[in-house]
């Protein structure tokens, strides 16, 4: 496969660690009540679609960013790549 | 029809006409007692015990394509129970007593072939581990041998054991495991459910599930609603698909896993093996081809088929224990959908939904527990309590922190 | 042996004759024949026997479709099994045998199975062979498997090289034909970097075996002349010999190059063959169509082959396959190799079995007739012909051509799970659903006529590459439409075969159909028809067909040809290219490596790591031995070991701070400057997944160090935190794990040792226990420093860059040598780690939590950390968890081994009743006994309990005493020293 | 000064096979240059005062003594000549102060640089780098062998300079005189 790096362009997959749901961005607050409940549907449970699925994969032969991924799980076909860090800001995971 | 040898000769003496399908082609009735989801090894083996073992007759199992069609179809064939852990070991050994006595129990020769599986150790600490695992397989009842060096050059002499970039330092083999011929399982156990009455509907895909305060009532299917007082779903590949359908989210992801088979050739490998500095496990099927493969290309995929990259690394893992492979021929390449669960381990359990059952997340050791698993799912579906070798493989086990992780990975699917 | 079936023409050079043998008989060809070829020319027919009747086969096709002609090539451990007589490209000296035979090639024992064949039928294997049941894997199953199987390796290591590269460009084109060629044309002209592969070893594809013109030339010097056009162009790279064998995601194809299969052996150095990676923006599939057989009895004898095989062997190669020559056609293109055949001189008959199929002049048409059976032992002699009177009449023949029509080549189509369709006008499967990027032109598409693949190769580069302005000017050639009348096999056929290689016959298709297994997968599994070594690329349709014709349905309705990679079988060696024996894995060497080779130090593989494990000494007969002065001599005096393995990292920023609390479950927000700490990372499900120490350099700048197994992955997880848990955290990574070199000096003497090396102070009150500093060597080599101990002696670990690690160890060795400085292997800091209850790999196994290694209280409460919360569920609190301790045999003398389980002393032994298991165990110098290091249950409240240690595995069950795990100095006075 | 004397990863002369040239260049020292949070401008003022500019995006700046190229958003690799800039690193954090966090690298790789016309044949069998399309100044983080490598087009169209990881020197020569072999 190949990734559309936002930087350095098309790069083969083959450079990249896979890691999966871009959901593991959102990592629940450990204070809420439901900590224990919400954590355990963070590592845990997954939506897992046959089709559109947004992932991580770790550019390890490459600049060593995190990216999320928009790819077709039926078909592999890839619709957007974005930095794993903008998107974790857009989620609001700002200091 | 009982087949045997005799049976065969006669037929053949009259241009045998007289062989029969080997399972009914009925329509759906309006309701069954159970309806199994899934015509792949487990539904179907699930179908056969539910009829055999535990009396249950009112059964269906719908099928969405062809039996057998999925990774029952598309696997590596391999059988063993050499775990290590007490949530699964004595599980896959269930399992592989019930190989031992599986053409005896179907009627159906499916080829079980006990050669032996070795598992290669490459170093002290892999040493360890295989020790650790080795004894919980003996104190499970199962069996186990520790192989040195020496022992595993007699008995493959053409491993290499000269030049190794990790040289094999011995080797855990199971005597009883083997392979089995892997589509005949499907078949076998299929035509022994529909003896028992077992209606066996292909070409009928589940589109939902009819679910009433709470009570999962039957099922919507391209052939209309069929009705259920239990609805038992085995469709590993697709169980995230298909439970969503119920709006369940599982600890499950679909990966998918390359399987390989070389060209014919005249026997070269006895048993199984499998490289322990790789990703390389081979085998030899009866018609003469290295069936082989390696490692997940990992990431999630629903498309049956991978990428060179994993292909290659399967391949480098071949060539560097088995020189002479270089010139045998690479015949063709396909993938199968794995569930690959959050700890490597199976789940069969009841799900929050009356009436609605659920078995799934074999990650890649579906085949070798096909028995073991359709029994345990008869048991809990028949009994409404879950089979005593699989009752570890819980919904819930996640929620309360009891995993069963044989390869020690965690919560991340695709490293199991 | 004369070349008596050779007639003129065709493109081998004759001037260049080249002898090979086959089966031990000498015979001689000429460059440009195949192996396939050059043995029709010496008249020999009969090449291999088939998978299962062991019957009589010789070619079937002239191309890499065949199923039959497969022989070994080559021999001792460069043998080649299965390899296509009819692709494989001749050369001097090539020398090659039949397979799959018991007996000699004309009396193969095995042919029994011919005779027992009414037995043998589809599947029959399912209902026998079932009792007794010990009987399968002792008695049934090795007759099988010696039986089965076609060729053999050499059980010798393949002796050749293999290389895998990667290419780039614009434009792929598959296949080379007519299409192919036009295809290519146009793109280069418009500047396109373009790449042009085919597997042949001449490009040309049909056109080298037709006779017909394009414009004023024949079509081979058509093809010819552009193929030599193309090559002087800097834009395009011709591969011939080159098998286009996978479509992968995205534009990556996968290409087979035979660099040097057809020279006798390889120059020294060179690969056998390269394994591209053609990464390309467009494709062109021009691999044209396969021409298919019908199925009629006995059609599987040497001599028979279809049609456009004899064409190809007559016009390409100038070989006669029989003197005399019968056409089985369907269709009108069956009617030109008859044309082409009675033009060479060859004596023709053409059966038709269409009643208004076309006349000739000069040869014989039986119109409305059928072959319905054939005669021959080892070769066709005589057909036998059905007339349209329903008469039979005898037809003698060397050769038989069939022609059935002809299917476009979609393999390439498929490999994406693309489904083709049917054609009605073809009656054929044509492309549908291609992966992204490929268009199909020619032959592939459906485009029969010359004509029509020139045009549609050019039509599709053109819009492939989105050209502007004008096509090409297209050359004159012929552009006859297809006439075919769908016809499968013969009525009444049983021993008939579809799938020639697996021996499927109709009767076989027939018996599939009566047993219920009706789907397109269930025939092909249950009959095997195209599991074989050409995937059924003559067989599956009739397969179909004939299935369809049984289930009252169309053969779209029964199902579609369905192929995977790859293209044609590809040597399990060119996937693995050069990572082979030591090559498999690249070596990383330590910066003491060439020293310790000086010492004879024995190495070890840690990962890709080779590690000293341990430095044997003059007399020492044992590894023990050894292992045990290195330990004592470190415990007494001073010993040195390199720690560079360990994963680095430099962690810095005005947040590095925050940032490793987070990372780790205890805390390191107030570590002050100058201090080294004990950290252990949890995964976020809780789990412990590493450890080690985190150096507070200056309050922006931390040295992390993990356990060597663990670098990647850990450096990969502190990434994920940084970047897309805390994106704002003012940090930066990076690993510096081979930029330093670094040793660990251990022992009471350690500090008298260093104290010759460093700059600094570095006694215990200006250096205590976990202290850390930035400092210089030997005069002012910048350097590092950690008070940090593994051993649990008073030990430094000292670090400098890596081009002054050889000389630091030289130096520590020489400042050393008054105390016997020693140094020490793997082996030694493992025995010295289990004396003092330190965890590694085995301990942090991915199951164990903080509390089963007694440090659930470093778990802090008090701050977030990766982990803290989903290591609190119950399933991982449990009040008889697993606890680490350590383990000691009650007789001194008994060994307490790793892996054996722990059960209560008078207990039994089994599952039920396990209570742990030993992670770690060696023997300890100092203790004079074996101590283990175990993982119990509820371990904390049993130390002094005797317990049973049993491995069945190794024939071990002992006493054993549980104890604390720290063996050595619990209080930890010597590393505070 | 101090008297240890440092040691070159490999030391081996220069390998000349067919056309390719292979030669180890330990005169080389690096350092890597990370911005620090909103510090990415005063950086790049600081490295365009040093190599004159700044690298862009998969690219280098072949200034001379010093060098630099792109490593990864807000991250550079600068290398100078290791006689005259061993204490390179140091010498940077003096002009960077808390603007960027920098970490001496010349112990961490092996430097190769590889000439001769069939430079871009041995390329196409080594590692994924378009090679035929790279320009010189062009930078890529590509794998040979399985090794995490920097393959930077110089000057010269026959020339580039690899940087792999020191400890498989070994390695990675062995590659690239297997595969100058190969291409010879």
């Amino acid at each position: 496969m190949i990734i559309d790096h936002p930087l350095l362009g098309p790069r083969d997959s083959a450079e990249f660690t896979y890691m999966g749901d871009a959901r593991l961005i959102e990592r629940p607050s450990p204070d809420s009540p439901d900590a224990a409940a919400a954590f355990y549907d963070y590592a845990y449970l997954r939506d897992n679609p046959a089709g559109w699925h947004r992932e991580l994969w770790f550019h390890e032969a490459g600049d060593r960013s995190w990216l999320v991924v928009t790819r077709n799980t039926v078909t592999h076909e890839i619709s957007k790549v974005e930095f794993a860090s903008d998107v974790a800001r857009a989620k609001g995971r700002s200091k | 029809m009982r087949y045997s040898g005799l049976r065969v000769i006669k037929e053949a003496l009259s241009g045998h006409k007289g062989w029969t399908p080997a399972w009914r082609e009925p329509d759906p009735a309006a309701h069954y007692d159970i309806v199994i989801i899934g015509g792949g090894g487990h539904g179907l083996a699930t179908a056969h015990y539910l009829a055999q073992e535990f009396g249950q007759a009112r059964v269906a199992v719908i099928e969405k394509g062809w039996i057998g069609g999925g990774n029952v179809g598309r696997n590596t064939t391999i059988i063993r129970s050499n775990y290590l852990l007490d949530g699964n070991e004595p599980f896959y050994e269930m399992s592989l007593k019930l190989w031992e006595g599986l053409e005896q129990d179907l009627n159906y020769n499916a080829m079980v072939s006990q050669r032996g599986i070795l598992n290669l150790i490459h170093s002290d600490g892999q040493r360890d581990a295989f020790i650790r695992r080795g004894n919980a397989m003996i104190l499970n009842g199962a069996d186990a041998d520790l192989l040195s060096t020496a022992d595993i050059k007699k008995r493959y002499p053409f491993l290499n054991t000269h030049d190794a970039r990790f040289p094999i330092k011995g080797g855990l083999a199971q005597h009883r495991g083997g392979t089995v011929r892997h589509d005949a399982v499907a078949w076998g156990y299929a035509r022994s459910a529909d003896k028992h009455g077992v209606d066996i509907i292909q070409n009928c895909e589940v589109t939902g599930f009819r679910i009433e305060d709470g009570v999962c009532k039957g099922v919507e299917t391209s052939r209309g609603f069929i009705g259920a007082g239990k609805v038992a779903c085995a469709v590993a590949g697709n169980s995230s698909r298909l439970m969503s359908l119920a709006n369940m989210r599982l600890p499950i992801e679909s990966h998918v896993l390359q399987a390989f088979v070389s060209e014919g050739l005249k026997p070269v490998l006895p048993g199984v093996i499998t490289f322990g500095a790789g990703h390389f496990y081979c085998s030899q099927s009866d018609k003469g081809g290295l069936v082989f493969g390696g490692d997940l290309d990992g990431y999630n995929s629903y498309a049956q088929r991978g990428n060179l990259p994993t292909v290659e690394d399967v391949c480098e893992g071949a060539v560097a224990i088995f020189p002479m492979l270089g010139r045998a021929r690479l015949l063709r390449m396909w993938g199968g959908i794995m569930d690959m669960s959050m700890d490597g381990s199976p789940i069969i359990d009841k799900t929050h939904i009356d009436g609605l059952y659920f078995n799934g997340g074999w990650c890649y050791g579906g085949f070798k527990a096909t028995p073991a698993s359709g029994f345990a799912f008869a048991h809990l579906l028949a009994k409404d309590a879950p089979h005593p070798t699989a009752a570890a493989y819980r919904f819930d086990r996640f929620e309360k922190g009891l995993m069963i992780d044989e390869k020690g990975m965690g919560n991340q699917p695709n490293l199991h | 042996m004369t070349q008596k079936n050779r007639i003129t023409g065709g493109q081998i050079d004759r001037n260049t004759t080249c002898k090979f043998t086959f089966d031990g008989r000498t015979y001689a060809g000429h460059a440009g024949d195949t192996l396939a070829s050059a043995l029709l020319a010496n008249g020999v027919r009969l090449m291999g026997r088939s998978f299962k009747y062991h019957r009589p086969r010789g070619p079937m096709t002239a191309g890499s479709d065949e199923p039959n002609a497969l022989v070994h090539l080559r021999s001792g451990a460069r043998t080649e099994p299965n390899t296509r007589a009819t692709t494989t490209e001749l050369f001097d000296g090539l020398t090659a045998t039949s397979q799959n035979r018991l007996g000699s090639l004309s009396f193969d024992l095995l042919a029994v199975n011919d005779r027992l064949s009414t037995f043998l039928t589809a599947g029959f294997y399912y209902k026998t062979f079932m009792w007794p049941a010990a009987f399968w894997e002792k008695v049934y199953e090795p007759i099988i498997r010696r039986a089965a199987g076609l060729g053999a390796l050499s059980f010798e290591d393949d002796p050749d090289v293999y290389d895998k590269g990667f290419l780039h460009c614009d434009l792929l084109i598959i296949g080379a034909g007519p299409a192919g060629l036009m295809a290519a044309l146009t793109a280069a002209r418009s500047g396109a970097e373009v790449i042009l592969a085919d597997e042949d070893f001449r490009m040309g594809g049909r056109l080298n075996s037709e006779t017909y013109a394009i414009d004023d030339a024949a079509g081979a010097d058509w093809a010819a002349a552009l193929v030599s056009e193309l090559a002087n162009m800097p834009n395009v790279r011709l591969l011939p010999r080159t098998t286009v064998i996978g479509a992968f995601d995205h534009g990556i194809y996968g290409a087979l190059e035979r660099v040097s299969d057809h020279v006798a052996t390889p120059d020294a150095g060179k690969p056998r063959q390269i394994l591209w990676r053609i990464y390309t923006q467009k494709t062109i599939l021009a691999a044209g169509a396969i021409e298919r057989p019908i199925a009629f009895n006995n059609n599987d004898r040497p001599g028979i082959m279809t049609a456009s095989a004899l064409r190809s062997y007559a016009n390409r190669f100038g070989v006669a396959v029989g003197q005399r020559t019968a056409i089985f056609t369907n269709n009108d293109d069956g009617h030109r190799t008859a044309a082409d055949l009675h033009a060479k001189g060859v004596k023709v008959i053409v059966i038709d079995p269409r009643a208004d199929a076309p006349r000739a002049r000069d040869y014989e048409v039986l119109a409305g007739a059928q072959v319905v059976d054939t005669m021959g032992r080892l070769g066709l002699t005589f057909a036998k012909v059905c007339l349209a009177d329903g008469t039979e009449r005898i037809i003698e023949c060397g050769a038989l051509g069939t022609s059935g029509g002809w299917n476009p080549n979609v393999h390439l189509t498929c490999h994406q799970r693309g489904r083709p369709s049917w054609n009605e006008t073809l009656a054929a499967f044509v492309p549908d659903g291609l992966p992204a990027g490929m268009t199909v032109a020619g032959a592939a598409k459906g485009d029969m006529s010359t004509a029509g693949a020139l045009a549609g190769g050019a039509q599709a580069a053109h819009s492939a590459l989105d050209l502007k302005g004008r096509m090409l000017a297209m050359p004159k050639a012929e552009d006859a439409p297809v006439n075919i009348t769908p016809f499968w096999y013969v009525e009444g056929a049983s021993r008939a075969w579809v799938d020639q290689q697996n021996d499927v016959t109709v009767k076989d298709v027939k018996l599939s159909h009566q047993e219920g297994f009706r789907s397109v997968e269930h025939l092909k599994r249950y009959t095997t028809l195209g599991m074989g070594t050409d995937q059924g690329k003559t067989a599956n349709i009739g397969g179909l067909a004939i299935m369809a014709e049984l289930a009252g349905k169309t053969i779209p309705e029964v199902g579609t040809t369905m192929f995977r990679p790859p293209y044609t079988p590809v040597a399990i060696g060119a996937f693995g290219g050069r990572h082979r024996g030591q090559d498999f894995h690249p070596k990383r060497l330590t910066p003491s490596h060439k020293w310790a080779e000086e010492q004879g130090a024995v190495f070890v593989e840690v990962g890709n790591w080779m590690r000293a494990q341990w430095f044997p000494r003059e007399g020492e007969t044992t590894w023990r031995e050894s292992v045990d002065r290195e330990v004592l001599a470190t415990r007494n005096s001073v010993g040195v070991c390199d720690v560079t393995t360990l994963g680095k990292a430099d962690v810095q920023g005005a947040d590095a701070a925050a940032f490793l609390n987070l990372i780790y479950c205890n805390g390191f927000a107030k570590l002050p400057v100058g201090k080294a700490r004990y950290g252990l990372m949890l995964r976020e499900d809780g789990i412990a997944m590493d450890d080690g120490t985190a150096a507070r350099m200056a309050h922006d700048h931390f040295v992390v160090t993990t356990t060597t197994a663990n670098a990647l992955s850990v450096y990969r997880h502190m990434e994920f935190v940084r970047q897309c848990l805390v994106p704002d955290l003012d940090v930066q990574l990076i690993s510096t794990t081979e930029s330093w070199a670094q040793y660990a000096v251990a022992g009471p003497n350690a500090r008298r040792v260093l104290e010759k090396i460093v700059d600094q102070d570095i006694s215990n009150a200006a250096f205590p226990f976990m202290a850390c500093a930035n400092i210089t060597v030997c005069g002012g080599l910048r350097a590092r420093l950690f008070r940090i101990s593994f051993s649990g002696e008073l030990a430094f670990e000292i670090a400098v860059p890596t081009a002054y690690g050889d000389a630091l160890i030289r130096r520590i060795m020489a400042a050393g040598a008054e105390f016997d400085i020693t140094p020490y292997g793997t082996e030694a800091l493992g025995v010295m780690r289990i004396e003092k209850g330190h965890a590694t790999g085995n301990e942090l196994n991915g199951t164990t939590t903080a509390a089963n290694l007694g440090m659930g209280r470093m778990v802090s409460d008090k701050k977030d950390s990766i982990g803290s919360v989903l290591s609190r569920r119950e399933g991982l609190n449990r009040a008889d968890d697993l606890r680490a301790v350590g383990v000691k045999p009650v007789d001194p003398t008994q060994p307490v081994p790793a892996g054996a389980h722990l059960m209560i002393s008078d207990g039994p032994v089994n599952a039920a009743h396990d209570q742990g298991y030993v992670t770690s165990a060696c023997y300890s110098p100092n203790l004079g006994h074996h101590i283990a290091l175990a993982f119990l249950k509820n371990g904390d409240d049993r130390i002094g309990e005797t317990m049973r240690l049993v491995s069945p595995l190794t024939d071990v069950d002992v006493q054993v005493e549980i104890c604390s795990a720290h063996f050595i100095d619990p209080k930890g006075e010597r590393l505070r020293a | 000064m101090h008297d240890l004397i440092p040691t070159p990863a490999l030391g081996v002369a220069t390998q000349t096979i067919g056309t390719i040239t292979i030669a180890e260049n330990a005169g080389v020292a690096l350092a890597s240059v990370a911005a620090r949070n909103g510090q990415t401008d005063i950086c790049a003022d600081v490295l365009k005062s040093i190599l004159g500019a700044v690298p862009d995006v998969g690219k280098a700046v072949l200034h001379d003594p010093e060098a630099g190229f792109w490593m990864a958003a807000g991250q550079w690799m600068i290398g100078a000549p290791m006689d005259t800039h061993e204490d390179l690193a140091d010498l940077l954090k003096a002009k960077l102060g808390d603007a960027a966090s920098v970490t001496e690298q010349s112990g961490g790789w092996v430097v190769f640089d590889v000439t001769g016309a069939a430079m871009p044949d041995l390329c196409e069998i080594l590692c994924n780098v378009p090679i035929r399309k790279m320009a010189a100044g062009d930078v890529q983080r590509t794998v040979i062998h399985q090794l995490g490598c920097f393959v930077i087009r110089r000057a010269a169209d026959d020339h580039i300079r690899i940087l792999g990881p020191r400890a498989s020197a070994g390695s990675l020569l062995h590659a690239l005189i297997t595969a100058a072999t190969a291409v010879a």
